[in-house]
Formats: structure tokens, C-alpha cells, sequence
């Protein structure tokens, strides 16, 4: 399965509206956090993690999915939210903890939730495991269509609930589709000396189901290989496992100086960016030319400027209504 | 429909467990979306009985046995319930928590509010309580406090079947997470024994009993006696037991510890001017404290005694059972307690 | 890797015990609960599971074991306890929940602990395993020998403990054994209706150990399987995984009336019951008489009967040491 | 040796974070049996600084990165305690203790009463704590009324360096399980900004502070002011600024949750009449709920006004800044219930 010219500008476009955004929040983010870092400080406080290095993950796969389908992703979720088609307006305003964000800045970066594209995450490395094995046994119980998709990092496939949720789709045969971002790091720790396999793909086999390998980032093998997966849970045969080598451009979260990384590993990394590579293979291969990319730039851009503004723009919320919310 | 409990002439008397199936059976038929999962729930019934029959009418598509992965199905019952549906899911025993917490009061009781409202998460999540079956330490808790100090889930726990009934009908309709704790020492299970008083008239139709609530379970003047679950029975026990003795205690079923009915304790102790809270969780930084905290700090001048708690010792719970009736709250304890409050002494016994 | 006869005798012998003590613990189980079974009454109370059928995986793992090793056994521990040598008085009269039992009266029947023999286990599925690792790094890092052994049953593989204690081991290479008891039911639910693959052993790969099977409830299988894999942890080459076909002769719990169990199932169990096709195969194999197997079954028988009367007549605890041993 | 922190003229200042490493660094180089374990405790140093410079000196071996698998590793803590080691063990965040509570409350705080104290489990988890810099509902918590709720292990938050070092060091040589709770707002990690009263005098021999004592952090008279971890420095600020107005309060600084120093608790209220109770966690069922009553349950007249508590209210943790500060106790809080309680008003604030 290879993707379409007009699936690949998507896929490239998505990349890009996710690439500008992080970089639009990397300067936010430092604003009133200089000279002296303080996470608490400026128009973004508290975590930030920045997903430069990983879109193709969300763009290969979320190519295959309508609204209706599910998404749970992790506390990197910026490129995930955006290729599920978040409205990146509320998205951004939720980032700025502003009363326009998804939940009214109750969340944070975090915690975005848009149920009109059945998008959710979590800050707890594989809590969304569970929640996707369940939006897809909701589907089949209800007999409606859409497969669930669990993304999950290379370090949080050693944690219980990882076993538990494959074990349970596979035993009830649910249409969910796991997805791993290897990106080789879980914050400071390698994935060598923190799994016990080198390749995580393998552990498919521990649930009878089928685990595949996606190498060096590549968004038409993650869209071929997530194509199948997808087709084979809408078709009732099941869920998979992905996995895909990625990379981790910046640091686990901002202000982290990676100090534990390999000298010279990020440097081989940003020259394989997966941005540049793909923008030159688009070209080479005579899906579009510069002023075609030079537009999805712009309007990229553009997409993203209009967000940050609107979030900018946006008023606080009400901090008493930090009491709501809590049932409905 | 809101229903108190109303005496009858010609009573239907169920058993926590039936009562807790049929509110489930009935909510069921009704709405397709209602399913139940959770170990050893499908053929076996579940091993407090709460869901037995439900298999052979709704089939084990809706009545779902699951592996042993606590973290995963609840974890799935959330995901459902953000999907459309309304999941009734089960821990065995409450003393699993442990194991998939995170799904609960992380997940199920959080989701709604990182979402802003935009999720809805309609589920139940039931489970057993309580010990004096000698099952031991990690078989026997209530851990009430636990779940009652994270926000966003209701937690109600029953006394009786009517309430079971009405509580379990409501938690099902809620549009929120609801635990709904039931003391394995009430449910009415022939190999369990049962305390007769929690086996009750339950109408046959669907009725609810509003979450939050707390009933008065028997109306008196010298003191007030707080508890919830098993508890109730001991209490009004001892207000029968110092009943003899002329002294004339009110008994306060909490029925949920989240809402917590603040205003019924107040008002009982704004009455009676005593306060005794009877607890089968451990004793420090629970239940027990949190209702005492609830009346001095909205009104100190009520008090004409120091309130006293009888909870569990802050303890493991210990197999052997001399040790763990020793441990238990009981009747007995509770009259001691009253008496010594009252500066009374009952008949016949030893101060 | 065969048992000499000698072991082939301490297994018998130790199936034996194991099974007269159950028998004994049975029948004392239903005094006071007849005519109504209640569960809180008569001199053993709580919950009893019993492990009739299992005892090959106990003889045949535990033949292996020096008391300086570590075993962490599961719910369902009497087999495993007695084959580990663990003081067999003190354990009966902590079922009985007698002052003189290990604990005191404090533990009871799923709580059994003997530090002389390095014998812990609990009431919670699986939670056993992540201290098997835990004594095995102890042992590695103080340069001590021992290894260590976690017993797990078929369904408690699906709990995420299972799954991040087998990786936990391998990456750091301990010396463990984990030991699945695949009595084919989880309470009343099969493996078929909880676990996505036919045969555990082969979850093995997803942590890179070497996984192992062994059918049919053979204690000379097992033997040879654990003495492999039990000296590979010993020389340092880390962890493994055993499965052992085995079954469950009673109930999950004394009162569990077993109507999920197919008909007939049973029946065909029990003409395979472990000690008396033991006992023939020890015979027709020449290495036992007649008379030498009914001198180790009154032997066996001996030994149960002291314990039990020493249970039997010792006191009860103080009910006030209830509050204590919180700390020490 | 038992330290008080004494006034020094010549200071050595360390931070919570370097007082816990210098503790830690300083029990290694005695005792062979302590190492650490969790994740990005090595290279990294810990992600609130409490280990670092630790793997340099001891290397890979005692200072283990894990992978994310906090109940395999909680759980081999446990079984390394039980075999002679004193494994120090870090949950990074405990807002994650819902992964792995199992191995903690039911394992780490039991297996030592199971075994009739036959086994110890001598074993440290420590864990950050706290909010108020934005880091969202799974991160910001405190939830130490569910830790000091469940038996089995002693809970100890300091609020300063002292205290931490002192009571990391007892922690370590303590042959039961203790949970070590720092608030991150206290660590000194620059990126997160501190309180300054945190960063306190250290000395640099070791010294143990003992468990279970609380400190009156500031004597008054006129009203006890309980907190514990970074509410005793909201606690101090407001004692320092309604001085300015001639109220004298005392700050009571718990340091431990278990054991809980009720005699101190008592006989500062005893004397000042009055109580306030400030704490970070969620109010229901919790840390303030448990001071209150253990005060009025012993004694219902030393109290001259309602007792007040400054809790975090029950609700999941907003990310907004003005959301979540809104919610956390801070001085100004304090200042107005005292206010309030005294009937008196600080000159020129609205009343
Ligand atoms: C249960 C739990 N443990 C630990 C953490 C802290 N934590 C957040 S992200 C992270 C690393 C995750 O690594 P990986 O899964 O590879 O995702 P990545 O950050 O590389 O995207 C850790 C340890 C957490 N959030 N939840
Ligand atoms: C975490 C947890 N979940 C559920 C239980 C209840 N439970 C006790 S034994 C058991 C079945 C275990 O099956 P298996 O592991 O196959 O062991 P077996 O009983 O067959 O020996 C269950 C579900 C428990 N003790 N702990
Ligand atoms: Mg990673
Ligand atoms: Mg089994």
C-alpha cells in the first residue's frame, strides 16, 4: 500500500502544521522563563514535551482514519493531536491554559480531549492502552464502525498495562491497532537498558498477534504498514502491533540538557530530520514541486500563526471555575 | 423515581447480591448500552452473587468474563463509556486496587474534568468490602477512605437491599463515574452468613436512591451514632441494646461517601449533641476523621461530649480470628463507647 | 538431566506430604461448617485453596533448591511451601491461626512466611514476582549464591507484574525462574477465555529468556526443565520461563461448587491424579518396592498427623498482638 | 544522634534535593547494602536532583536506572529489602503511585506484619510531591492522606534541608518501609524555583532526625497553625505578617504522617486555643480531617473557635495558572482565616 500524491501533500502538510507549531510554542514557552529557567513562569508554564522528530508516526497512521475512528496518545501528543484533525485553535488555547482551550485550560498539553475527533491523552506513561481496547470493544459491541489507536513510547512498552491490553484486544479479537514511537530514549534511560528485547515488534507474538517493524522513520512504509493493520482491525481480524524507529530531536521535555545523550548522536539525527528528507523526496520522486511546498509551507504557517493568536488572544479563565467540571 | 424505603405489608425480601442483579437486569432491558465485565461475573455470577443470572438472559457478550488484568479492563470500561456506552465493571475484592489504580482514580475519575465535560465517563465500578470472615490481610478491607479522598468519582457504599437496589439504578443512569462498595458481610451469601437486617423488602420495579443522600436509620435524641455499610447494623444494634437502658440514639446511614451528606450529620448531632462514628476502615485519615473535621469545624458548640471514633486500628488486617474480632467495630464497642459518653452503665454489666 | 532415585523418592515423599496434609486441612476445613457451609466458621477459617494435582510443579522445581534460595509462591502455596521445606507445625498452626504459627496467626493460609527457608507468598495475583527479582539482585549484588523462584498460575500471566518483572530480569540478567502452573482455570474462567496465545512458555522470547514446557504434570520433566534452567541462573546466564501443564483435582476454593467445569472433565483428571501414577512408574521403573512407598506414605502420613495435632493444640494468639509486628 | 537544627553562625545552606543525596551518599559509604533504584536516578541525578553526583561515586551497580515499570521494581525493592538489602527507591512522581500501589501498600507496608515480623523490609520510597508551577492533574498531587491512610509504613515530608537530611538518614537506617515525600517546591532545583526557607543549614556529619516528632517550626499563643511540607512555609508567611498586627501564631510542622505526633498537635492547640490546619492534599478524607479530629476527640474544650482547614478542594488539578492557584492554600489563605477566627483585621485589607 503506498500512499497517494494527494495523501503524501496531506502527510506532509500535517507534518509541517506540527513541526511550526511545536516551534511557535518552543519560543512561547520560553518567554518570562529567561534568564533564569523557572517552569512555572511565562504564558506556557509546567511541562513541555515537543514531538520534532516523530510526525511521521502520527502522520502515516492517522492518514488512514476518519473522526469517528479513536486516538489515545501519549504525553507527547502535539503531533498526534494534529494529524487526528484537533481543532488547533482550542488545542493551542488549551496549551496556554486560556477559557477557549478544549477544556477550558483544565488540562494542559497533557490532557487534550476533543470528542468531536474521539481524540484523547494522558500524562501517565500507558494509560491509554486500556481506554483504546475499550473504544473498540465499544464499536463492536455497538456494531458501529472505527478502529482505536493506542500510541505508546518504546519505554512505556515495559510498563504492566502494555501486557494487559494487548492480552485483552487480542483475546477478544477488538479492532485497536498499537502503535509505538520508538524513539530510542524514555527520558534519560535507552531503550537497551531498559528492554529486555532490541526490538519491540517481537513482543507481538506474546499475544498471537501481528507485530511488524517500521525502520528509520520512513512515512510511506509507517502508511503502508499502518494501512494493513487498519484494514485487518476494520475487517474484524483483529488488532497489531507497530512499531516504528523515530528519533527525539529535542530534549525529553523543554529545559532538559541531555546531558546523558551520546556525543554526535543529534547531530546525526537532525541531518536524517524528517521534515527535510521528506520535502526532498517529494521532489525527487515528482510529487510536487517548490512552489507546490512553498504554499503547504505558507499555509502551514499560516494555520499555525492563527492558532497562536487566537490563544494568545484568548481571556483566562474564570479561576473559580476551577471547581466545575468535576461531574456532569 | 427517588424512593425511601417504604414498610410493607407483603414484603418481596432480597438479598444485596439480588438486588444489585435485578437493578443491573432491569437497567439491562433497558438500555443496550449497559454491559457488565469483570472476573468470574459470566457463568460463575460473580462470587458475591451480584451478577448471577444475568449470563443466561443478556448472553456473554454483554456479561463479560475477563482475563486477570485489572489495569486493562477498567481501563477499557473508561474508553467504552467515552464511547457511548455505560459499563458496569468489577473488582473482586476492593484490596486489588493496588493493581490498577491508576485506571481508577487517575483515569475514571479524572477524564471528565481534563476534558472539560466534553467526555462523559457513565460507569460503575463495583466491589467488595469488608472482613470478619478471617480471609486475611488482603482479602478483608474496606479502604473506604481511599476512595473517598481522590475527586471525581461518587462513592456509595449500601446497607441494606432497598438501598443496593436504588443506589446501583442510579449509579448506572449517572453520567459520572460511580463506585458502589458492598460489604461481602451483608450481601447475603449463604457461605458468607449474612447480617439479617441488610436482607430487605426491594420493590420489584426500578426505583433509584439518591446518590448523596444519607438516611436516618433510626431516629433518637441523646446521640448520634455515623457509619455506613455494615456498620448500620452494629449501630442500631447498640442503640437497641442501650434503648433498654433509656438511652435514645439516632442512627445515621452515610450511604455515600461521595457527596458526603454534611448536612444530615450536622443536623443529627445539632440534635443529640454527640457524635460516635463507626468505621470498619482503618482508623487514621479516613472516614472516621472526616466526619468529625465536617461537625466541629461548621459548629463547635453542638458538642456537649468529645466525639469518638470506633474504626479498624491502624493494623494489617490479621487472619486469625480472635485477633481480627478484636480489631473489628462491634456492637459491644459501640455500647461501651455510648455508655462511657453518656456516663451511664448498662444493667448488670461491669464498669 | 534425569533424578536419581533418591530424588525421585524426596519428590514422592514430598507429594505425599503435600497431599495428606490437604486431605487433613480438608476435612478440618468443614468442621463447624456443616450442615450450612459458612465460610467464618469452625477451626480453619477464610478462604482454602487447595493445590491437589499441582504437587509435581512444587517436588520437581523445589528438588533443585538449597534453603538459602528464595521462593515466592502464590495463593494457592501449600505444595510449593512444603516441597521449600518450610517448617511444616509452624505452618499448620498459622492456617489455624495458633500463636506457634510462622506469623503468629497474623498471615494465615495465603500468607505463609519461613525466612529460615527463604519462603514468602500472598493473596494478590502475581505479586510475587517483582520480589523474586528483587532477591535475585540482592544475591547479585552482594556476590551471594542463591537463586530465586516466583510460582505464578496460568491466569495471574495476564497481570501486568508478569510482564515487567520477566523484563525487569532479563535486562539486568538475574538468576530467577519463574514457574507457571497451568492448572487451565483462573477461578471459573479457562485460559482459553483469557489468554491470546495456547502456551505461555512462549511469552518467554518477549524478554529474551528461554522459555520452556513441560506437559502432562511429569514431576521427571519438570525436574530435568527446572535443574536446566535453574543451573543456568546459577551461572550467571539469567532468567527463564517454565510452563508446566498441570491441573487442579479440587475446587478454586473449598465451597466452589465448579458448575463452569465442562462435565466429564473432571473424571479424566482424576485417573491422571500425580501420585498414584508416581507411585506405579516408581514401581514399574524398579526404583521403588511396595513396601519402601508404603513406609514413605506412613512416613508422610506421620508427619501430617504432628503438625496438625501441634496446630491443634496450640493456643490461640493473644487477640491484642493483633497490634503488633505493624513495625518492628 | 537526634538533631534539632541549631542556629549557626557560620551556615553551610544546602537544598532539600542535595541534604537527601548528601544523606544517601553518606549511609552508601557506610553500609554496602544500601543502593538506589528508579528511573533517571543515575546519569540524570534524579529528575528533583536527589541523586546526584551519586552514580559517579558508586557507579551503575548502586545506582540503578530502571526501566518504567514501577511495580516490578517497587516490588524488587521489596524483595531485596527482604533479603538484607536497604534498597532507597524513587517514584518519580507520586501522582504514578496509581501503576504501583500493590507493591506498596499491600507488599512493602505488609509483608513484615504477615511474617510476624519475621522479615523486615527496610526500605526507603522516596517521591515527589506538590503543584503550583502548571504541570497538570497527573502531576501536581500530594495525596498524602492516601499514603498515611493505608498501615504498614511511616510517611515523613520535611519542609526544609535539615529536616530532610535528618530524616533520609533515619529513613535509611530504619528497618521498616518509609515513604519520604518532598515537595518539589521545596527541592532547589533551579528550574522550578523554591521556597528560600527550604535551603536551610545543614551540617555535614550525619545525623538522624527522628521519626514520628513534629517541630514547632514557630511558638505562639494565640493560634496553632498545623502543616506540613511546603504549607509550613504559607504557614510561617502568615504568622510573620499578622504579627505585624499582634497576633502571635504557632506554626506546628509535622514532618512525619506516620507516626503522628498527636501530643505535640494537642498540647500546642491546648495552648493557643485555636487551630488551623493547611495542607496541600485534597480536603476530604485526608490529612486536615484527621489533625482536626484527633484534637476535639481528645479533648473537646480546649478549643476556643471552630477549627479551619486550608485544603486543596476535591477537584482534580486544573493546568491553568489562575485555575490552580486558586485552589492551592497559600499565605494570604491563612492570614484571612486567622483574621477570621480572631475577629481582629490586618490594618488597611478590606474585611
Ligand atoms: C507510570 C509513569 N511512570 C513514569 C512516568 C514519567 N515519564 C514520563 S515520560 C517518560 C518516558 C517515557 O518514555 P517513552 O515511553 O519512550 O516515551 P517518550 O517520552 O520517549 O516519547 C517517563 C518515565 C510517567 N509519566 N508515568
Ligand atoms: C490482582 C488480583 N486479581 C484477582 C484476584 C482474585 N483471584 C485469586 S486467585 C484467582 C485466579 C488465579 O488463577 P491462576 O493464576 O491460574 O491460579 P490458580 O488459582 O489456578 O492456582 C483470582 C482471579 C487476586 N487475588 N488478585
Ligand atoms: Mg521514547
Ligand atoms: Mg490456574
Amino acid at each position: 500500500m503506498t500512499p497517494s500524491r494527494e495523501q503524501k501533500l496531506w502527510m506532509y502538510e500535517k507534518m509541517l502544521v506540527s513541526r511550526r507549531f511545536e516551534e511557535a510554542i518552543e519560543t512561547i514557552y520560553l518567554e518570562g522563563k529567561k534568564p533564569v529557567f523557572n517552569m512555572a513562569k511565562g504564558p506556557i508554564p509546567g511541562e513541555m514535551h515537543l514531538s520534532n522528530g516523530q510526525e511521521p508516526c502520527a502522520v502515516g497512521v492517522c492518514a488512514h482514519l476518519e473522526p469517528s475512528d479513536v486516538v489515545t496518545a501519549t504525553h507527547r501528543p502535539h503531533h498526534q493531536a494534529i494529524a487526528k484533525g484537533i481543532d488547533l485553535k482550542r488545542m493551542a488555547a488549551e496549551i496556554f491554559g486560556k477559557a477557549t482551550g478544549l477544556s477550558g485550560g483544565r488540562g494542559g498539553h497533557m490532557h487534550l480531549f476533543d470528542p468531536a475527533v474521539n481524540f484523547a491523552c494522558s500524562g501517565i506513561i500507558a494509560q491509554g492502552m486500556g481506554p483504546a481496547v475499550g473504544a473498540a470493544l465499544s464499536r463492536k459491541m455497538q456494531g458501529k464502525p472505527g478502529v482505536a489507536i493506542a500510541y505508546i513510547g518504546e519505554g512505556a512498552v515495559n510498563q504492566g498495562a502494555f501486557h494487559e491490553a494487548l492480552n485483552l484486544a487480542a483475546v477478544w479479537k477488538l479492532p485497536v491497532v498499537f502503535v509505538v514511537e520508538d524513539n530510542a530514549w524514555g527520558i534519560s534511560v535507552s531503550k537497551a537498558a531498559s528492554t529486555a528485547v532490541p526490538e519491540n515488534h517481537v513482543r507481538a507474538e506474546a499475544y498471537g498477534m501481528p507485530g511488524h517493524l517500521v525502520r528509520d522513520n520512513d512515512p510511506y512504509e509507517i502508511f503502508a504498514t499502518a494501512g494493513k493493520a487498519i484494514a485487518a482491525a476494520r475487517n474484524g481480524e483483529g488488532p497489531s502491533l507497530i512499531e516504528i524507529e523515530t528519533m527525539r530531536l529535542a530534549g525529553h521535555f523543554m529545559g532538559d540538557a541531555e546531558t546523558y545523550r551520546p556525543k554526535g548522536e543529534k547531530d546525526g539525527l537532525t541531518l536524517r530530520d524528517p521534515i527535510s528528507r521528506m520535502r526532498a523526496r517529494l521532489i525527487a520522486d515528482g510529487d510536487a514541486d517548490e512552489a507546490t511546498l512553498d504554499r503547504i509551507e505558507e499555509a502551514a504557517q499560516a494555520e499555525v500563526d492563527e492558532a497562536i493568536a487566537f490563544a494568545r488572544n484568548s481571556p483566562d479563565p474564570d479561576p473559580a471555575d476551577a471547581l466545575t467540571s468535576v461531574f456532569v | 423515581m427517588t424512593n425511601t424505603n417504604p414498610a410493607r405489608a407483603n414484603e418481596r425480601k432480597l438479598t444485596i447480591a439480588r438486588a444489585m442483579a435485578e437493578a443491573t437486569a432491569q437497567q439491562m432491558r433497558l438500555d443496550p448500552t449497559v454491559f457488565v465485565m469483570g472476573e468470574d461475573i459470566g457463568e460463575f455470577g460473580g462470587i458475591y452473587g451480584n451478577t448471577r443470572g444475568l449470563i443466561a438472559e443478556f448472553g456473554a457478550e454483554r456479561v463479560r468474563d475477563t482475563p486477570i488484568s485489572e489495569t486493562a479492563f477498567i481501563g477499557a470500561a473508561v474508553g467504552a463509556a467515552q464511547d457511548g456506552m455505560r459499563p458496569i465493571v468489577e473488582l473482586m475484592f476492593v484490596d486489588f486496587f493496588g493493581v490498577c489504580f491508576d485506571a481508577i482514580y487517575n483515569l475514571m475519575a479524572k477524564n471528565t474534568y481534563f476534558a472539560g465535560g466534553s467526555f462523559r465517563v457513565p460507569m460503575v465500578l463495583m466491589t467488595s468490602t469488608g472482613g470478619g470472615y478471617s480471609d486475611g490481610g488482603q482479602h478483608s478491607q474496606c479502604v473506604y477512605g481511599t476512595f473517598a479522598h481522590l475527586p471525581g468519582m461518587k462513592v456509595v457504599a449500601p446497607s441494606n437491599a432497598y438501598d443496593a437496589k436504588g443506589l446501583m439504578t442510579a449509579a448506572i443512569r449517572d453520567d459520572n463515574p460511580v463506585v458502589f462498595m458492598y460489604h461481602k458481610g451483608l450481601q447475603g451469601m449463604g457461605w458468607l452468613g449474612t447480617v439479617p437486617g441488610a436482607t430487605n423488602h426491594v420493590p420489584e420495579e426500578s426505583y433509584t436512591v439518591e446518590i448523596g443522600k444519607a438516611a436516618i436509620a433510626r431516629p433518637g435524641k441523646d446521640v448520634t451514632i455515623v457509619s455506613l455499610g455494615i456498620g448500620v447494623h452494629q449501630a442500631l444494634e447498640a442503640a437497641k441494646r442501650v434503648a433498654e437502658h433509656g438511652i435514645d440514639a439516632e442512627v445515621v446511614d452515610l450511604r455515600s461517601l461521595v457527596p458526603l451528606d454534611r448536612e444530615t450529620i450536622r443536623a443529627s448531632v445539632a440534635k443529640t449533641g454527640r457524635l460516635i462514628v463507626v468505621d470498619e476502615d482503618y482508623h487514621s485519615y479516613g472516614v472516621s476523621g472526616e466526619v468529625i473535621a465536617s461537625v466541629v469545624e461548621h459548629d463547635l458548640s453542638v458538642l456537649k461530649a468529645a466525639p469518638v471514633r470506633i474504626a479498624y486500628p491502624d493494623v494489617p488486617i490479621p487472619f486469625a480470628r480472635v485477633m481480627e474480632q478484636f480489631c473489628l467495630p462491634n456492637a459491644d464497642k459501640i455500647v461501651a463507647a455510648i455508655e462511657t459518653m453518656l456516663g451511664r452503665q448498662t444493667v448488670g454489666e461491669p464498669s
